[in-house]
């Protein structure tokens, strides 16, 4: 995983939170308090915008650069999850390199893991976590196998695809949909539908450099 | 969206300069990051910081000033502060005494501060307020909403920091009032979140949603309109259940908080006042102290929520001590 | 119309109920009229009655106390009080130094304030304000109204009376601080009369009512929604040109004071003094003095109004003096 | 004029009153406060209501109660305005007795002139003085040429509506509508509509009276 690749990643992640305004505005507003969007939105832009800065700098030190922003920058719910998220694949990288798949993998499974523990979650609370943590098992499996980067991105995609669908009929138990009861069901996460976008962006870019 | 704002991006800034030049006497308003502190720094004492997402003014920069807050961190609206926030407030207003963060229990808020915690190179404890009854406490939930009987923790504290209390017997207080308070919200129309440009929900006409949050966020269920005395009547019972859960007997001394949303004028507060009082006191409980207003709003969101604080000899103490802050003042 | 209330025709005796218990340790209501008056009556000080229709709270009934009024005589909503009940309260209230009214100029006002005052069997004067800027004065009209500014010929007004001074004076620093006041106000949406059930008036989306009075009256004229800066700028421009008008200069100390009309947040009034105090700054003007807050009010209706009022020693030595009323309240 | 067909007026007048709910009550709300239906409908309800009272008093008695009772119920502008017609005319039929179409006229007369005086106002002004003024001009020159009640009613219904109808094109001088400059003209004032509404019950009291 190299430094232009995560830069690049961040350009195509803004580029989708911003198509996918009305999609995930709506998604928050329903069961949230409807700024996810916005937050999503100012996040993605201020990560997008650090990368000439970025650029010369080694993968890890990008990616905790951008965590470091991000804490400072998005707040909310979240702010400190995707900051936490960052961060930590930020160590685990510094630590194994992440220059194979696997150790990629490993890195992604990090920050999942900071998302868990800041946010006292896991799966099936209705949160980016039912999208995440399918995510990173499914890359850390494909990864073992041996799997092109094709394959991989083309699995992440329909896994993230399908973890959002989860939530739908999930009762909230964390965010502020919990103590809804009942009345989450029917609805989408926002934040797993933002992770759903981002992980589509960053798997359209890996097939795109695939092809190239 | 009808409001008046230059571009939505600068309403934060532009509101919070307007703030800090009109109770230039009471604040300072440091940007890069964005917080806001007494004119006069405390000496001596705990200091008291709170925070949160924007749109709830006066909640909580209102409250910063003698007998209240040392600090507060303003997030983007309805979006908690960021730890940078947080963390240079607290660097900015601590004196040896260490620090009190009020929080308000949601997701962002609690992780926010947390994080800040975390970095602090000095003593700090956290009271988190949990007032809003609306939403049952259960396991599976990160737990009840912190909503406008934050006011009154942060009343009460600010009072006995000003005393010379030590970190424990502030956050001992503050989780005793907090403990001892609940509330319930009821929205008649909803709130437009300025970057949003759009309602953050659609309620018909003759709908209301009660045990709506501060933020717009959907409550325990949607209702029909009705008149004042029904809907306060389910709110009241609301509350009692709620002491009667925690064991607390409401057939003592209160204090009444009729909490306008935003929208809401105070002719219809005083009105839910009035209608409350009559219940109450039909239950034994006797309002011993009130306050009706705007404390803890949710943008232009019309609606109101009630809030009962279970007074003892020490809550009353610190409720009455003087204060001086934008929003709330007496004594001095 | 979503309001909280029982029935239409009860509105404004609930409210009233509930404003009297809620501040019991400063207001007693009276009924059969209808008026309420500071809790311990004061002695040997001019009594200072106020009134008008109800809906603007918390004007009247509000500034009720300590340093500012002894007396308030609520009428229904929108609609002056009745003589009787004017009557009454100047009665309740007069010791022996005489009575003055302060009344809003409305030719309702004016004339139930006038009958009432013709059946005084003792000595009174009136002060009449009329600082809404909206309304061009001519010959040919009953002159300005009073809107927003009447809380700070109170305020004044009242602190004066507490030391002593004689009708003559107090009367006289009630007509210098009402000359000195202009205000101007910008309404969103329309307010909605309870008994009406329906707003007062129609507004799109997309227009604002400028000069609108405090009863949803219309103003200047209806004009695009625009940013805030502009609608602000226009609103000091009518203040500045009618102080100009006055023979008055505006390049001295003035008091500035950002007032909601019920449904505007305070975010959104902050923000509106962020830029009226760019533009008086950028007119050589210092604001020595601030309020920001619902202090005169149209019900439910969004919008704001600017005052500017111009300072001396004597007005602010009498805006400064300490006051202890449910709606303003410092120095003790 | 005895008190049995005053205190009837007032019971038509009041019937009269919420029969025209919706215009009255549109015209205030165009250029004034919105409130003048229901503080017209709180007097009217009012007086109505003291009909067993009243009944056994002589007229100017019962026309001064009204009066008082007017002023204080109503409030607003129009309160004292009628509260002085009332008791102004009851001072005039104490007097004169108003045992004739012409002394009834006259008396009709005080009680326009203390309008006047009270709001210091006049004809075109844009107030229920451009209904009541003619309509009192018109009563005493017809009762003075000993015209029949029902040529009187008849014509005081006419002379009404003409003065109704007067205060479309005016500027207000007066009342709420005073500096609105040219943005009242093209609404009738709604003091002035209820006026007419109210000369328009009487009078058809008289041709039905007349009739019987
Ligand atoms: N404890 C948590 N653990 C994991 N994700 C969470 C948690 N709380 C909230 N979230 C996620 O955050 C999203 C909301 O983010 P956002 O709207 O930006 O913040 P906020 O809830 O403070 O308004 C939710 O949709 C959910 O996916
Ligand atoms: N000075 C005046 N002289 C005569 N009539 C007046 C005067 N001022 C107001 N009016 C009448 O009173 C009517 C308004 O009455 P109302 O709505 O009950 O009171 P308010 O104007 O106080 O709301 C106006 O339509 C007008 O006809
Ligand atoms: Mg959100
Ligand atoms: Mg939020
Ligand atoms: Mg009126
Ligand atoms: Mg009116």
């Amino acid at each position: 995983m190299n430094t232009a690749f995560i830069l690049n990643a961040c350009l195509h992640i803004h580029a989708a939170i911003v198509a996918h305004e009305a999609d995930i505005e709506s998604l928050d507003r329903a069961i949230g308090d409807g700024d996810h969007y916005i937050n999503m939105k100012r996040g993605s832009e201020v990560a997008a915008g650090m990368y000439n800065t970025l650029l010369p700098l080694p993968a890890d030190e990008a990616l905790n650069k951008i965590g470091m922003k991000l804490l400072s920058t998005i707040g909310g719910a979240s702010g400190p999850l995707f900051a936490s998220f960052f961060m930590s694949m930020a160590k685990t990288a510094q630590q194994n390199g992440a220059n194979t798949p696997l150790k990629i993998a490993a890195a992604f499974a990090a920050g999942v893991q900071a998302i868990m523990q800041r946010g006292k979650a896991s799966v099936g609370e209705k949160t980016m976590l039912d999208v995440l943590v399918p995510v990173s098992t499914t890359f850390t499996t494909l990864a073992a196998q041996g799997k092109s980067s094709q394959e991989i991105a083309t699995a992440l995609k329909q896994t993230a695809d399908i973890g959002l669908e989860s939530t739908r009929n999930l009762i909230a138990t964390k965010g502020r949909a919990a103590g809804l009861g009942e009345r989450a069901i029917g609805h989408l996460d926002a934040g797993a539908k933002s992770c759903q976008v981002m992980i589509h962006a960053v798997c359209d870019l890996m097939l795109k450099e695939a092809d190239a | 969206m009808k409001k008046f704002i230059n571009q939505v991006d600068q309403v934060l800034v532009e509101s919070l300069s307007g703030f800090a030049n009109a109770h230039h006497d009471l604040v300072t308003l440091h940007v890069d990051p964005t917080y806001l502190t007494r004119r006069e720094k405390a000496v001596n004492k705990v200091a008291i910081v709170s925070g949160g997402g924007s749109g709830h003014e006066p909640l909580h920069a209102g409250y910063i000033g003698y007998g209240m807050l040392d600090a507060a961190c303003p997030g983007q609206v309805f979006t908690s502060p960021t730890p940078d926030q947080i963390l240079e407030a607290a660097e900015a207003v601590h004196t040896d005494q260490g620090v009190l963060f009020i929080v308000k229990n949601y997701a962002g808020d609690v992780m926010n501060f947390e994080m800040a915690a975390e970095m602090l190179p000095f003593q700090h404890a956290t009271v988190l307020t949990s007032d809003d009854c609306a939403v049952v406490n259960s396991t599976y939930t990160t737990g009840r909403r912190g909503v406008a009987g934050t006011v009154i923790v942060e009343k009460c504290v600010g009072s006995l920091a000003e005393t010379g209390a030590d970190l424990a017997a502030c956050k001992a207080l503050g989780d005793k009032v907090n403990q001892q308070t609940s509330s319930i919200g009821v929205a008649l129309t909803s709130c437009t979140v300025p970057a949003a440009g759009r309602a953050t929900f659609d309620i018909a006409d003759i709908e209301l949603e009660m045990g709506v949050g501060i933020h717009g966020e959907p409550g325990r269920r949607r209702e029909q309109m009705r008149e004042a005395d029904a809907i306060v009547h389910d709110c009241i019972q609301a509350i009692l259940a709620d002491f009667a859960t925690k064991g607390l007997t409401h057939r003592q001394d209160v204090l009444l908080l009729i909490n306008g949303f935003g929208a809401t004028p105070l002719m219809e507060l005083y009105l839910l006042y009035h209608s409350a009082a009559k219940l109450l006191a039909a239950h034994g409980v006797r309002i011993e102290r009130s306050l009706v207003g705007n404390y803890t709003t949710a943008l232009d969101m019309a609606g109101a929520s009630i809030t009962v604080c279970l007074l003892d000899d020490e809550i009353k103490q610190h409720w009455d001590s003087p204060v001086h802050t934008a929003a709330l003042r007496w004594g001095r």
